[in-house]
């Protein structure tokens, strides 16, 4: 077991592309994505009702060393700021693969 | 004359089936489309509408009079969002202003498909280049809508914008992508491939077009409760920006002398509002507009003005003029 | 002529692949219905056959016997919820024979759209007004079961339990809303209407009801093992509660001298279990009974007695009686 | 980055009108819905093949400042009481949007 | 002749649609067919044709050319891995090149539907008896894919494999399993079942068929770069495959004297490779094995190769034999 | 609120049975599934459009006493070693329901 991050982000769905984008740039190659989430935060409720991703959010999950949490913390930052929604760090253990 | 067609607009299963998704919500019923049906449909709607555009283009020779009206079409949907935009200024501030332009600069296939239903319904024909129309009305407003939005708003760095990405959203979203495709697949297939589609693409059209309004009809209602804080303008601008468009189209059509058919197609394109490619391109490039104000203004106000009252209202304009 | 009947009914395509669903899982196939799809299919059938009824109603006077038939079915939903629970008492306590109770009381759709696809296979017709008394059927049960539960059961407080949200889940829930609703839009629609959806709610009809029985098939045998914890009582009541009703039914068809459609379809309602608005309700507002017995009681034991050998049954019990 | 908690519930599907309103009541308005989950429990497998939400499961995520905890879990203990499922509550680092 | 036919196979709906889809994806469009929806249309294929199948299995008296197709079927499906193994292992591993063999030796459902679609827009009959010989030609290939990866992969201990677990994925995989089921039921039930089903499964086929070849299109283009690092390779080996085995089942069509229609089946039974039941068999059973290298051959290669081009070339090789 | 281990597993689709099995046979039947959830990772992108599980993956959550915390990852492990994905664990506080 080796100490890792997690990272959780939370934003429109439309941003999907952008994040993987960033991702990709910043060298992070392994993160999960569960799409037609679901929410409410500061821009009201995102039922996922409206035939777009407009109102439809994503979940992105990034397992890294912690050396690597900068990087994300850093591609993850200007979305979040433009397009709401949230970011969260914890400390996990990843079983070596 | 016109209020039997009022009625009998009201009476078809497209229509009541959207009031029942309306009243769905109003009685806090939990009837649901699940959502990846609700996408097919629509892009069953597109498809077939495509389809069978582009099979009438064949047989109709391309005269001066569909190259003008392909033209006003485009005339049109750059007109609509420039006085839509100072219209909408006048209430809310620059990146609202210019979302709510690009919304009705856009066009809505739905709206088009019912008006189509309503005009097959009274054995009125219409050309096939009108489905080429509404393909070519879709994105010029969201280019349009970007670059006001840019010009008006503050200037700010972001690196993250980019151009490439506007004109890929405007012009090469699934929705405009689908209908174009299908038009000119429509266009060249043989007689036998029409003739092999029949069935899936005009017989149970209406059917699939009753329960997609079932959905808009929960879907629009829904959208109801965000228009609430906004008072009273968004009722006002979701009503009266498709009356201005609707006249100016009528006047366009008159000049351009087209059939009755084709003038309420056009009417229809330049009245309606889009709520599907346009907030998508919307969310991306102009983030700082808020998409329940302009999403609910095409959706839950534009969109059923148009097929509960406009349609049949745009109908009798265009006899009344002729 | 019996054995023909039962022979025919199980070689039906609806049938048939009912039986390839339950085969899949005993086999341990991986054959999976996506749920939207299942989803979409069930309200599909809603839709079609509410459409239908209202078009058939439009079409029959309000005679003395309609206005029977729809208060015997209220009668019969008020009534098979009762002698059930005192049944499912003897075996289960308070809450479990509360929610058996709903379920036998309500009905279950597809068995009466099966029974409709063997109706028209033998070219027996029945009254549209037997689609509003199914409609009629859905909620009543729903309101008793909770009532026995609160009556019967452990005095507690809770403030979560609301009236209101109990009497929306029973009248106000997707399926009796959809079908309720399409009753309607076919009861008020023009035969032009009626005519552009024949296609789609009446052409592929019987081959949608295939595939969902296929669903139905994969999903009822998924629950069998559900069943295995609880030894032979659920199959005892699955069995004999809808015997019983079935009989109560008959008697009462005979008493009203209802046509040979009608009665079937009245029995069968009177005699199938709910597995989707009662569940839901009951989940809700009963949550100390156990949904892994009452779901399974109506999905894996009384559904496919219903359709397999029932239906057949209580045709030739009609006719025997006649 | 702001310590912030990060509450997970998971119950069945039915519920998920409840917990919405409970929220909102306790004035918590950042959440985060993942429908269509499934799962295994004290009342057995849940599928989410049943037509229905009955077998059918609900994932909300919720992340707020530690002072609004207490709040949260209230509003959700009784529904795990009652409709059964689980309730994690964990340490995790907010990005500040 | 054979232009015309090629023109006529790539102006069909389906092939144009088809096209689409990559297009979509070489464009950068964001078109999406939601993914319940695209498995529950490729359910809907395997259903209807093996329905069909199983129709025209009735009225066909099972001849000894019957017999003899059945068994040269399966005799293809074993030969096929074999040498494809060994000229896969050319360039692969072990266990990419047992995976790959077990690709090709299997078959592909929407492949052979394409054809059909093809042949009767000819007016070209086939037997009911090729859609059970593609039944049994989908399994085998799968065993003995396994059985390579094992006999010549590195001697492990894992207690996870078991060779029951292979035998169930390759004989009752879902689509497996409702193809057969299909082709029974449609063998057994009433001629009155088959009527009832028409318009659902025959009049809408080719449009469903459509639909899905356009969401075909968008997830061949995707995998096309997966294929972008590797080579050459893939693109040999997926259309020399393909060729090899066309050309062993034309000898083998002309031996049996098969009609046109049967001998245009069965070769494009040889020379499709399985992407739906394969893969998922074989990530389980040979996890060694890349699913970014076999899967995208058989559907970013052979998939096009074959619908594009190879069905008409093998009409033409036929009729060129004959 | 009881310390509890959640452990968190994303893997291939097609492992989904053996990983319930496997839960069972070490006794473990509390864990929730998350169904058509993609990502990337070592063997690429896996984008869930295959029309099979084959790139599809699955999100699996156990919350367990920290004395189970053994068996689960021992069960886990031989799948995420054969299969690729990645296997997560924290700590969290379990509401007792
Ligand atoms: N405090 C929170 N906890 C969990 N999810 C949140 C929270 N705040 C926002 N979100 C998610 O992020 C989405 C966008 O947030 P916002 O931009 O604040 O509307 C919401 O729809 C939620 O899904
Ligand atoms: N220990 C656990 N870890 C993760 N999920 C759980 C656990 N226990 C219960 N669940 C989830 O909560 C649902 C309802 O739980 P229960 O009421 O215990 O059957 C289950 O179907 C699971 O999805
Ligand atoms: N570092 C990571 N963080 C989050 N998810 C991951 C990570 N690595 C792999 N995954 C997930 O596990 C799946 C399989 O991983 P792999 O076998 O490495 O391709 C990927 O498709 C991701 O969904
Ligand atoms: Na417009
Ligand atoms: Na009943
Ligand atoms: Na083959």
């Amino acid at each position: 077991m080796t100490p890792y991050k997690k990272i959780e982000v939370i934003t429109s769905a439309v941003e999907l592309g952008t994040i993987e984008k960033k991702l990709h740039k910043a060298g992070i190659t392994g993160y999960t994505i569960i799409r037609d989430v679901i929410g409410s935060g500061n821009r009201g409720r995102h039922a996922g009702d409206e035939l777009t991703g407009v109102f439809t959010n994503v979940y992105v999950l990034i397992a890294c060393p912690p050396s690597n949490l900068d990087k994300v913390v850093e591609a993850i930052r200007p979305i979040i700021k433009i397009h709401g929604g949230v970011c969260l760090v914890s400390d996990v253990q990843s079983l070596k693969s | 004359m016109s209020t039997d067609l009022l009625v009998a607009n009201l009476l078809s299963p497209p229509i009541l089936f959207f009031a029942l998704g309306l009243l769905a919500v109003f009685l806090k019923s939990d009837l649901e489309i699940p959502q990846p049906i609700a996408r097919f449909l629509s892009l069953y709607l597109l498809f077939a509408i495509g389809f069978h555009g582009g099979g009438e283009l064949r047989h109709s020779s391309l005269e001066a009079h569909v190259v003008w009206t392909l033209l006003a079409a485009i005339f049109m949907a750059s007109l609509v969002p420039l006085y839509t935009y100072y219209l909408a200024r006048l209430k809310m501030d620059v990146y609202n202003a210019a979302a709510v332009a690009a919304t009705y600069g856009s066009i809505s296939a739905v709206t088009f498909i019912t008006a189509d239903s309503c005009l097959k319904a009274m054995d009125l024909p219409y050309g096939g280049h009108m489905v080429a129309a509404m393909a070519l009305m879709e994105s010029p407003a969201i280019i349009i809508g970007v670059v006001l939005a840019r010009v008006y708003g503050k200037k700010k760095e972001d690196s993250e914008f980019q151009w490439q990405d506007v004109f890929k959203d405007a012009f090469l979203n699934g929705s405009v992508f689908l209908l174009m495709g299908s038009l000119v697949i429509g266009y060249i297939t043989t007689d036998n491939g029409h003739q092999s589609l029949e069935v899936f693409s005009k017989d149970i059209f209406k059917g699939v077009l009753s329960f997609f309004l079932l959905d808009m009809g929960l879907v629009a209602a829904r959208r109801f409760r965000d228009l609430k804080k906004l008072g009273w303008t968004p009722v006002f601008l979701g009503i009266g920006i498709p009356l201005i468009s609707a006249t100016i189209g009528l006047l366009i059509c008159r000049l351009l002398n087209l059939s009755t058919g084709d003038s309420l197609m056009f009417i229809v394109l330049c009245a309606s509002g889009s709520y599907i490619a346009v907030p998508a391109a919307m969310r991306l490039a102009v983030p700082e507009a808020n998409p329940s104000l302009y999403v609910p203004m095409a959706l839950a106000i534009t969109f059923p003005f148009n097929i509960l009252i406009g349609i049949p209202l745009y109908l009798k304009a265009i006899e009344w003029f002729k």
